[in-house]
């Protein structure tokens, strides 16, 4: 039952991390445009994720230090703090698109304009963060986010042609009418949501926060190995259900009650239900990463006191700036900017400053000074070394295709 | 009917020149996104048909449809018709549209009032439009 | 004085040829007994042109993984030369350096 | 006697420094440097944190300006960032561990402020959740 439990952090890294609101939105997107021809890029990103994730979970089970602390250590303040602001943009977009999420989701049970939602939802994300337990916190959230699982469930319902659906998957191919650019401009889109930068920063503070060592690092490699497989699994699901029914229609997804459509075609108002839980659970879930991660990244830049384990008057600035941010991010999606369209460019962002902490956290995982024994094995430096390469390729491609592509129309 | 004929007659028309042909994008790219907001509404109408949606879920759904389908016409209609030709093609586009967002907005205030039983047959109104709206768009490429 | 004084600082030959900057400071625990430790004291300075290459840490320790970040940084931070405290003169706003030709940085155990 | 080897940039500066409760304290963002009278080499004597000492670090406009705006806003500190003696350390490896708490140590001047007009004044501040 413990190791149950202390999988938690791994799923709700997974379902409110891996699955958020850029997952919901882009592989929907996918599916409905460009079938399942870009479910390599979820396989890649997922074992990219993995990787990121333990080597930054492995860092923090060991030296006690969050992801921020090292990339500051490594790059010195000056290239540290443009890192900073560059990676803190990106969760910050990303925590207006999620606060945006779960109003959306709340919108879709109620019919009630998502506008009235997000001062609630804001609201409501800030006190979690103040009065609830980290692990309750994770539980619930975790937990609830399963619900997401009637996605896998509806496309089962769907009955669909699965070998077809496989070699779809298995022979990637730009479909008719559309251009190499915007193929390759959403497998970007793909691969920054598989990738976001702020999972490896919570997750690897989680692990500070639930004061892992290094006797943990079995539980550390069961959350990544189990966790994020998952939250793939998931989203080729979503790509799925979209392909099977808004595809052949040729409906683009642009709003989440669109994401949820296969869903309430097959499985009817038990499916939407689950669904709504899963929407809700897993934006909330991935709204509360995002505004800690906003406060653990300037905290361990700036050496402050941070996390939920101490009384919040103990952690002063870390929680004056999560409080700051959350209230930021409302207002934002309170401008009436499109959620939907805050979690496009968030994921191309997301993409273009993924390098920026790679890179330190892979210097740092070699470091036998840090590490001791638990430096990086043969294999997964090599495969950590290819992902170097390709990370640095994305993000100097993720603009340029941004811009050649109008943003993939 | 009438409309399909319309189209051959514009189709045969080929265009000169490229502000023509950039004209004709502009109106197969409108159609295609408006086919998308239809085919949207008529799914979930669907839905209701089958009773597996409910009111709330069907408004949100229908209501983003016609919303996208008004914002399309509107920027449709700040085109600049080049020509004769392009204006016999904004003629049936514009009928198009008008024929699509009419629809959507009965759908969305039938949804809203809690008839949803009435949006199956408000829904097969509109699958004629939808298939002419496609036409054109998969002409227009 | 504080350690920014130092690093960054420009370092010049004896005939005032440009060396680079002083990326780096190194300290040997070796000074007088301060609390339960012995001092950190300067034993000399770390001197290239490369000073985000160096912040890695591969030109001053053998053989650390990966092979790729390993190979790119030791090819940015071939320049990089040490100056033993002995051999220098702090002027205004420059190191000094008292021999023309610096040795390697020493490799940390 | 050599004793071991530490490089300033790669081992001391930007690390974190706790107190005795494992209680972040802050960074190294500086060190002050002794200069013996004699002419022998100098050595570190103590840690510098905060604004002021991260300011001239940064460099620039966005250094100075740090350091202006620390200075203008601090009470007592005046121009000088917070000072850690060398011989309060009990260890330097990942994180630099030293023998006082938070609080004995007075280098934590925005924080309180932070505690005592904003946090503190929200009702539930004082719990711990665990």
């Amino acid at each position: 039952m413990k190791v149950v439990l202390k999988v938690f952090l791994g799923i709700l890294t997974a379902i409110g991390g891996f699955v958020d609101i850029g997952d919901l939105v882009a592989n929907a997107v996918v599916g409905a445009r460009f079938g399942l021809s870009l479910a390599w890029v979820v396989v890649i990103g997922v074992v990219g994720i993995c990787l990121f994730a333990d080597m930054s979970g492995r860092v923090a089970a060991v030296t006690g230090r969050g992801t921020f602390d090292l990339v500051r250590e490594r790059l010195g303040p000056r290239a540290g703090l443009a890192n900073l602001v560059a990676s803190t943009f990106v969760t910050f977009l990303t925590l207006a698109a999620e606060v945006g999420g779960v109003a959306l989701a709340l919108e879709l049970a109620t019919s009630v304009s998502y506008l009235l939602f997000v001062p609630l939802v804001a609201f409501l994300v800030w006190f979690v963060i103040w009065r609830m337990p980290f692990e309750k916190m994770e539980q619930a959230f975790g937990l609830a986010g399963l619900a997401l699982l009637a996605f896998a469930v509806a496309l089962w319902q769907l009955g669909p042609d699965w070998s077809e659906l496989l070699r779809q998957a298995t022979h990637p191919s730009v479909p008719d009418g559309e251009g190499h650019p915007t193929y390759l401009f959403y497998a970007v889109s793909l691969f920054g949501a598989a990738m976001t930068p702020y999972e490896v920063f919570f997750f690897s503070s989680g692990a500070v926060e639930e004061g892992w060592s290094r006797k943990d690092l079995r539980t550390e490699r069961l959350n990544v190995y189990l966790g994020f497989p998952l939250g793939g699994l998931l989203s080729l699901a979503i790509a799925a259900c979209a392909t099977l029914v808004l595809l052949p229609q040729g409906i683009g997804v642009d709003h989440l009650d669109q994401v949820a459509l296969p869903v309430v075609l097959s499985l009817g108002k038990v499916g939407l239900a689950f669904l709504i839980v899963g929407f809700v659970a897993a934006t909330f879930g991935a709204a509360l990463e995002t505004a800690l991660s906003t406060g653990y990244s300037l905290s361990q830049y700036l050496g402050w006191q941070w996390g939920k384990r101490t009384a919040p008057r103990e952690a002063a600035r870390f929680h004056a700036v999560v409080l700051i941010s959350v209230v930021l991010g409302a207002m934002l999606i309170l401008t009436t900017l499109d959620p939907v369209k805050v979690t496009e460019y968030s994921l191309v962002f997301s993409a273009v400053a993924l390098p920026l902490t790679y890179l330190p956290i892979l210097v740092v995982a070699n470091d036998p000074d840090y590490m001791g024994e638990s430096v990086n094995g043969r294999v997964v430096n090599a495969l950590a070394s290819v992902y170097l390469v390709l990370l640095t390729v994305v993000a100097f491609a993720a603009i340029p295709l941004m811009i050649a592509t109008k943003a993939g129309q | 009917m009438r409309r399909l004929l319309v189209l051959v007659l514009v189709a045969g028309c080929v265009s000169p020149s490229f502000n023509d042909r950039d004209y004709e994008l502009k109106a197969g790219n409108t159609a295609k996104a408006v086919a998308s907001s239809l085919s949207t509404a008529i799914l979930g109408a669907d839905a209701a048909r089958r009773h597996k949606a409910g009111e709330p879920y069907l408004s949100v759904l229908i209501g983003n449809a016609e919303k996208d389908a008004l914002a399309v016409q509107s920027t449709f209609d700040g085109v600049q018709p080049p020509n004769a030709a392009a204006d016999r093609l904004k003629g049936t586009v514009d009928d198009l549209l008008a024929s699509a967002t009419t629809g959507l907005s009965q759908m969305r205030i039938a949804c809203r009032r809690g008839h949803l039983d009435r949006l199956p047959a408000l829904a097969d109104g509109l699958r004629s439009t939808l298939d002419e709206l496609r036409f054109l768009a998969e002409h227009f490429q | 004085m504080r350690g920014a004084d130092l690093l960054g600082l420009p370092v010049v030959g004896p005939g005032g040829e440009d060396l680079g900057r002083v990326l780096d400071v190194r300290l040997v625990q070796d000074g007088p007994i301060l609390g339960a430790f012995a001092a950190l004291r300067i034993e000399g300075l770390v001197v290239g042109r490369r000073a985000l290459a160096a912040r890695l840490g591969y030109d001053r320790y053998d053989a650390q993984g990966p092979w790729l970040v390993a190979a790119g940084v030791a090819r940015l931070t071939r320049g990089t030369r040490y100056l033993p405290w002995a051999d220098l003169q702090l002027t205004d706003g420059e190191v000094r350096s008292q021999v023309a030709d610096l040795g390697p940085v020493p490799k940390i155990a | 006697m050599t004793g071991r080897v530490r490089d300033l940039a790669l081992h001391l500066l930007d690390r974190q420094v706790v107190d005795t409760d494992g209680a972040a304290v802050g960074n190294v963002d500086d060190v002050e440097l002794h200069v013996p009278e004699d002419g022998s080499p100098p050595y570190v004597i103590a840690l510098l944190t905060g604004p002021q000492a991260l300011g001239p670090r940064l460099g620039g406009r966005l250094g100075s300006w740090l350091v202006f705006w620390s200075h203008a806003l601090s009470r007592h500190s005046g121009a000088d960032p917070g000072r850690i003696g060398m011989e309060l350390l009990t260890d330097l490896g990942a994180q630099v561990t030293v023998a006082r708490s938070r609080v004995e140590l007075g280098v934590h001047e925005n924080e309180d402020r932070a505690r005592t007009y904003f946090v503190e004044r929200i009702p539930g501040a004082r719990d711990a959740r665990r």
